[in-house]
């Protein structure tokens, strides 16, 4: 998978025509075979724009910083990309007039060791669901290439019929007994180290202050404890829950490689059984689970 | 479809061995319409229950954010019960259809993490079951107390 | 200045490190999640002493915790009661086993700060009682660029034991400090002393471990022109990316803003001392509302200059190490060495 | 730092003989926040408000917590306590040491006591984070919109109009008059429906505080209690009725012929038509649906014959906006389809009709002159069946519930019947009778009697023709046996239902309903004409099944509620509402999503401070919250707090144990 030449192209016609202000994509870091986003504010350094499966940060996270308020930004998304920025859409945090969307049929991206990301493996939207163009072939049906303008929603061009897979983490910690699972998370909260990058590199945090930071609540945890530490991840991933489209920009930024994704994952698992297959982000206008109901939700765990 | 339901298994075994004349400490948030209406019937009817549970009144269990219970659960109580209308009977509508949702990810959360299911329980409770109200409390209570004191998470130094 | 150097090879090493371990309180990187973090052992098989620094926590919070507890109290209606807090858990006598260079260095950055107008007890006591050991690197990692700064890597004095790989599987254990030597003394039993003899091969090392760092920069020149350019619009290019999530000042080794929090639990309350970062949006925000460093490249700059100019106007040494921690945890690869040159440039 | 007063109620022995009361006391008192605590036999007595009324005073309280029964009984005599020594009544805090513990740990005192002490230190600290709330008021729009012109819609009309309250009346056909206009005679006292009833209608047309709006329909209700906004639509009749007279020329000409609605589609309407002949207004309107001149642009005889020019093609649908303060739903039921009997042969067998259809044909002004004729041959029927409980009470095929009004007037159609007919035989399968009613049961027991009608108690499972006459056979489980009956004519009682549109209404309502579709009150027992809305009400059908009475009854309350609403020129409502912190809201409009009375709207505020850029936050209309906190919990950012159930009050009451 590499689009670097069809990104350039696209990115160097936005900035002809003056339908962008910035463009929002990825450049090498320049030492290693790793990439960086890039925020991109001339024709000049479209020279600089990459895509491969080393472009792995999701860049809807750029939206809500100072640099690309109230402009007019050509964004490149991959498929979990594209269902946060879908989730940004609904919640009025951007406005799809100022973004021309570069969707990208993505085939996966791989981690620093070069192995395919695990929620790649998983995945069931590899394609962008918004997208004012879209870019690359479907790697796993092989059609023609995927060009669509304008601003519509594509969903899931390829033929098979997406299935939902238990993540394998999340099976193989819940087949384990409860003294198992609490000592597991036991260590993952005592390694936290309260830094919040978690939630920073989240493309749906974008509060104007965070409620565990929020000295005046009583929520406040400012201490790095273990208890604290739960405190802020439950809290965090209670606020993801139904809303997280599994990028792992967290698991990314995390300075003790905690696997957070378990926490999403298992929120996602508890929502797509109970609450109809609601997936996050897949459908504009749908804000998450926790924010509509259905008469046929489970009632059995309540006495 | 392929899917595997992810059965978590709970054991059944007290987390730390209770020292004698231990009582839980059950924090019992209820919606003030039905539920605690309810509890305030057991109160009139004289209905019986044990001693354990401290009672938060709040409007709508809609009111009941998830951490309100992590909340509990990392300070003073060693269980959680949330009670409000049933479905249907929400006396504003539909708060407890948007709260029955929030309650089961945050029990299979807290489940997942450690948490034994029972520590965790919801309620339906009308303003006319006064005697269910009671149940309930007796039910949760025993469960609590075959788990003993609620260790984990705990902030650190607050001994009652 | 104590110069006893011991040859040993790697069992030896290894005998060396249990013996340290099962006399003393020691802390080693241990592994968790794929990185290590500084934990105390029991054992030398739980723990790694050569970690690589890219996936090693510092060692700071052994002398200035992520969180600490300053002190304890209960509020009744006879009045607020401050109680003695807890015994400080990291002041007693201990070593520290698999610190490297870099991480030794910042605590000589950081006695600066905590010996200034406050002097901060509880910091100075950890520090006297703690014995560290350090290997040298052999090759620099892909961040690394301590030899760029305004310190002797080579004769660094901010560790009291330093091991070093000599050619041949030789080890050699070398006391740096009297407090080294003296420690020392107690394990001298199966190590072969190589004093005068072995300096030439110390050197050897040293030079072919200076010559792996592909970061190179002139600290001077960064330090005078970054004082001139408080207003340069390059903050706000080098500052694009940056998702501001705070990584950089928590693993850093040199960082050491704070944030006070109480939690109060019925009648009785603890007082934290914890982490804070001036890369947070919140970090200058004032009761009132009003905050100075409202954007991204404000806090930047802040970072960058006191960094590299304020603390070295106030300190004489640049508040950075080179060890590139920051470099490796950043979600999106932002380097403090790119950044300082870019903007000075 | 505040300054809490605790005062501890006996409630004679019925908490101080399970709780050490004094040692509540003393528990207290060492709470760090607690000034002044004190016992007292009866806290809610005179002398005992007197102790809260000194202590405010003598101490300088901050904030009172009384520890008594529980809050639903004496909350606001306290409140009222406060309010009486000059302080702001919510600071006060209850806690319910009666019901929660003294009542229901009658055998351990110690346990009982240690409970109490703990509720007060919740309360207390619940209680220093009260703020000071003060009641909200909200100005009044003194006019009442009625949804629907049955008899529940008129009667509500009339009598608020009465209190020289302007109403706007909307009626959804060409004429009000409802499912009433139709029948021919009413039980229990077989007054004529129409004689009864076109007087009130012909009121509702003069009544100068009545603005009636036929062929309309409701698109929109936005605002709250007191200040609603609605837009109506009003359809496009075609005919100028400012200037028609009324005269009947078009209709007589009209060369169109469609079934007719009123008569049950027995007969046939025009193209242009008046329902009936005593519709208010009379006026005609142009069915669109049928119109040749709307639909192919051909004839335009009735324009021609309209002396005055009141018909005019181009008109177009209208939307009309009234502000209005209160809303009286009354939209009434329909008749359920018998469809799924299919082993009755509905649709099948021509001389299977429903009652309805019945009461047209027995009607003087129906479509037979009075007379029950067979559909299929015209004949007068004499032997007819009458089946009751179709779709009533049937979970399979219909619904669950009673009509409750069939098994009357199913007695009333075998009176009408053997009036009309007078060699007649009625049979009547029936389940049960239902006749509780002021002379229900007497009516029954005389028609039975008068009429010599068979009444035959079991379910049909068949109906088949033999010849020119239906074959019905059902059990008479009196006898335990099968009977065939042999019938000129089958009437079917078929089941009362909510009108279809009810869930679409009540969506733009903002009020919920049932899973039938009935519009649901806000308690089934002491709020049974208000919804959960605050400012709508419900009359007649649209709630349940219910007879004309009823209806009526219901009808005149909702118009005492309607006048008690109006009684001030504000409202006083309870400050317990959500109130947003701009600072901290992000504008996802989550909130708006959740809020089921659609009390929270967006509203742009500066970025900054002294910011000309703009950015978008949630608002709360305090008029319209009723405080129950479904969008403080899904608030991420903890930008909505509730007003006395705020987070950190809550926050406080869980780490105070």
């Amino acid at each position: 998978m590499d689009y670097t030449k069809q990104i350039q192209e696209i990115a160097a016609k936005l900035f002809a025509e003056d339908k962008i202000d910035a463009f929002v994509g990825y450049r090498m870091t320049g030492f290693d075979k790793n990439q960086v986003p890039a925020i991109i504010t001339g024709a000049d350094d479209v020279s600089k724009l990459v895509f491969n499966d080393k472009s792995v940060f999701n860049l809807s996270n750029y939206l809500k910083h100072e640099h690309t308020r109230n402009k007019r930004v050509g964004l490149v998304v991959k498929g979990c990309d594209s269902r946060s920025l879908n989730l940004l859409l609904t919640e009025s945090q951007v406005k799809r007039e100022k973004l021309y969307v570069v969707g990208i049929a993505c085939d996966g991206v791989v981690d620093d060791e070069g192995k395919k990301m695990q929620n790649c493996v998983e995945c069931m939207f590899p394609d962008a669901v918004v997208a004012d163009e879209m870019v690359g072939n479907h790697g796993r049906s092989g059609s023609e290439t995927l060009i669509q303008t304008g601003s519509e929603t594509l969903i899931q061009t390829g033929s098979e019929t997406p299935i939902y897979k238990i993540n394998a983490d999340v099976l193989d910690l819940g087949s384990k007994d409860l003294v198992q699972r609490r000592e597991y998370f036991e260590e993952v909260f005592e390694n936290c180290i309260r830094c919040n990058a978690c939630r920073h590199s989240c493309p749906l945090c974008y509060c104007a202050k965070c409620c565990i930071d929020q000295e005046t609540s009583t929520l406040y945890n400012g201490a790095n404890t273990t208890s604290s530490a739960f405190h802020a991840l439950m809290t965090w991933s209670l606020h993801l829950a139904g809303r997280c489209v599994d990028c792992r920009n967290c698991e990314k930024a995390c300075p003790s490689h905690l696997p957070l994704h378990l926490l999403h994952k298992q929120n996602e698992q508890v929502i797509y059984e109970n609450f109809q297959e609601h997936l996050a982000g897949v459908h504009e206008g749908d804000r998450g689970a926790f924010y509509k109901y259905s008469m046929k939700d489970p009632d059995d765990f309540i006495m | 479809m392929e899917t595997v339901t992810n059965q978590l298994v709970s054991i059944e075994k007290p987390e730390i061995v209770a020292p004698p004349n231990w009582e839980p400490v059950i924090m019992g948030i209820l919606c003030n319409w039905c539920s605690y209406a309810g509890s305030d019937l057991t109160g009139t009817s004289r209905i019986q229950y044990p001693p354990n549970i401290r009672i938060i009144r709040v409007p709508c269990s809609s009111r009941v954010d998830p951490w309100f219970l992590i909340k509990s659960l990392q300070t003073t109580a060693d269980g959680v019960l949330v009670s409000g209308c049933h479905p249907g009977d929400c006396h504003y509508i539909s708060g407890n259809y948007y709260a029955r949702r929030r309650f089961l990810v945050t029990k299979k959360l807290l489940n997942f993490i450690g948490y034994h299911e029972n520590r965790i329980q919801f309620s339906w409770v009308s303003a006319a079951e006064g005697p269910k109200f009671a149940k309930v409390v007796a039910k949760v209570t025993e469960d609590i107390k075959k788990l003993g004191p609620l260790h984990l998470y705990k902030k650190e130094n607050f001994e009652k | 200045m104590s110069v006893e150097i011991f040859v040993t090879d790697k069992a030896g090493l290894q005998k060396f490190y249990e013996a340290v371990i099962a006399k003393n309180e020691t802390y080693a990187p241990v592994e968790k999640f794929g990185k290590y973090d500084f934990k105390r052992v029991t054992s030398l098989s739980t723990c790694n002493p050569d970690s690589p620094i890219a996936k090693t926590m510092s060692a700071k919070p052994l002398f200035f915790p992520r969180s600490a507890k300053i002190m304890k109290y209960t509020a009744t209606s006879a009045g607020t009661d401050v109680m003695e807090t807890d015994e400080d858990p990291l002041a007693g006598k201990r070593v520290i086993i698999g610190m490297k260079h870099c991480d030794a260095r910042s605590l000589q950055v950081l006695d600066k700060v905590y010996n200034w107008d406050f002097i901060d007890t509880d910091y100075q006591k950890r520090r006297q009682n703690t014995i560290i050991i350090s290997t040298r690197c052999d090759k620099a990692e892909i961040h690394c660029f301590c030899t760029s700064l305004d310190y002797d890597v080579e004769n660094l004095d901010a560790l009291d034991i330093l091991i070093v790989n000599g050619k041949d599987e030789k080890i050699y254990i070398n006391a740096r400090t009297e407090k080294g030597g003296s420690f020392l003394k107690e394990y001298i039993a199966g190590l072969t002393s190589a004093n005068g003899a072995a300096d030439g091969e110390l050197k050897q090392q040293y030079n072919a471990f200076a010559a792996s760092f592909r970061l190179k920069m002139n600290y001077k020149e960064v330090n005078e022109k970054l004082a001139k350019i408080f207003d340069t619009p390059e903050f706000e290019n080098v500052s694009a990316n940056c998702v501001s999530c705070n990584t950089c000042a928590f693993v850093c080794p040199t960082c050491h803003c704070f944030k006070i929090s109480d939690e109060k639990v019925r009648d009785t309350g603890v007082r934290y001392k914890s982490y804070d970062s001036c890369n947070n949006g919140y970090f200058t925000l004032m009761a009132g509302g009003h905050n100075p460093r409202p954007a991204k490249y404000r806090r930047w700059r802040q970072r960058a200059m006191h960094k590299f100019v304020y603390y070295k106007e106030r300190f004489g040494e640049n508040l950075c190490v080179g060890c590139g921690k920051c470099t490796t945890s950043c979600p999106v690869n932002i380097s403090i060495f790119e950044v300082v040159n870019q903007v000075a440039q | 730092m505040a300054r809490v007063g605790v005062f501890v109620c006996f409630c004679g022995a019925n908490i101080a003989d399970y709780v050490d009361v004094p040692q509540v006391v003393e528990e207290a008192k060492r709470i760090r926040d607690v000034r002044f605590a004190i016992d007292y036999k009866y806290m809610c007595s005179d002398p005992g408000q007197q102790q809260i009324r000194d202590a405010i005073a003598q101490h300088r309280l901050t904030s009172i917590v009384v520890a008594a029964c529980s809050p639903r009984m004496h909350e606001k005599t306290f409140r009222k306590a406060l309010s009486d020594a000059g302080m702001n009544p919510y600071l006060l805090e209850v806690a319910n040491i009666r019901e929660h513990s003294s009542w229901v740990h009658q055998k351990d005192k110690k346990a009982a006591t240690e409970k109490a002490c703990d509720l007060i230190r919740m309360a207390v600290a619940k209680s220093i984070a009260n703020e000071q709330l003060h009641e909200i008021s909200v100005p009044v729009t003194k006019r009442a919109l009625v949804i629907g012109g049955g008899i529940a819609g008129i009667q509500a009309a009339l009598d608020i109009a009465d209190a020289r309250i302007p109403v706007v009346l909307v009626e959804k056909s060409p004429s009000i008059g409802g499912k009433m206009a139709q029948l021919d005679e009413t039980f229990p006292t077989l007054d004529c429906s129409q004689c009864i009833l076109t007087p009130k209608m012909v009121d509702v047309a003069s009544h100068p505080y009545i603005e009636l709006i036929p062929y309309a329909e409701v698109l929109e209700l936005q605002g709250f209690v007191g200040n609603y906004k609605v837009k109506i639509k009003k359809k496009a009749s075609y005919v100028n009725f400012k200037t028609c007279t009324g005269c009947g020329a078009c209709w007589q000409k009209c060369p169109v012929k469609v079934p007719n609605e009123y008569n049950m589609g027995i007969d046939k309407r025009k193209a242009i038509y008046t329902p009936f002949p005593q519709a208010v207004p009379n006026k005609p309107v142009i069915d669109a649906e049928h119109c040749t001149m709307l639909l192919k642009g051909k004839c335009g005889i009735c324009a021609k014959v309209c002396l005055p020019g009141a018909i005019d093609y181009k008109m177009e649908d209208e939307i009309i906006e009234r502000e209005i303060g209160a809303v009286v739903v009354a939209t009434g039921y329909d008749m359920w389809d018998p469809k799924p009997y299919e082993e009755y042969g509905v649709g099948r067998f021509k001389d299977i009709i429903t009652s309805l259809e019945f009461e047209r044909m027995v009607s003087a002004n129906g479509p037979t002159n009075g007379l029950p004729l067979r559909p299929s041959d015209g004949k007068v029927p004499k032997n007819v069946v009458f089946i009751k409980c179709i779709g009533s009470r049937d979970e399979a095929k219909g619904i669950e519930y009673c009509s409750k009004i069939c098994c009357m007037y199913t007695t009333k159609h075998t009176i009408l019947l053997h009036h009309k007919v007078h060699d007649s035989h009625a049979y009547v399968f029936y389940m049960d009778i239902r006749a509780a009613g002021k002379g229900y049961e007497e009516f029954v027991k005389k028609a039975q009697v008068d009429t010599g009608a068979t009444y035959l108690r079991g379910r049909v499972s068949k109906i088949y023709k033999k010849g020119d006459k239906l074959m019905v056979r059902g059990e008479d489980a009196q006898i335990g046996q099968v009977v065939e009956v042999e019938a000129d004519l089958v009437v079917l009682a078929t089941a009362v239902i909510a009108p279809k549109d009810n869930p679409d209404l009540a969506r733009l309502l903002g009020i919920s309903y049932d899973k039938y579709g009935y519009l649901s009150e806000a308690h089934p027992k002491l709020r049974p004409v208000e919804t959960a809305k605050a400012g709508i009400f419900l009359a007649g059908c649209t709630q349940a099944p219910k007879d004309i009475p009823e209806t009526v009854a219901q009808a005149s309350a909702c118009a005492a509620k309607v006048c008690g609403l109006f009684a001030g020129d504000t409202m006083k409502k309870d400050p317990m509402v959500s109130t947003i912190n701009n600072e901290y809201c992000s504008g996802c409009q989550n909130c708006v999503t959740v809020c089921p009375y659609g009390a929270i709207v967006t509203d742009e505020v500066p970025m900054g401070h002294g910011s000309k850029e703009l950015r978008t936050v949630a608002k709360i209309n305090e008029g319209v919250c009723q405080g129950c906190g479904s969008c403080v919990a899904i608030c991420r950012s903890m930008a909505i707090n509730l007003a006395g159930f705020t987070d950190p009050q809550l926050i406080n009451e869980i780490v105070s144990i």
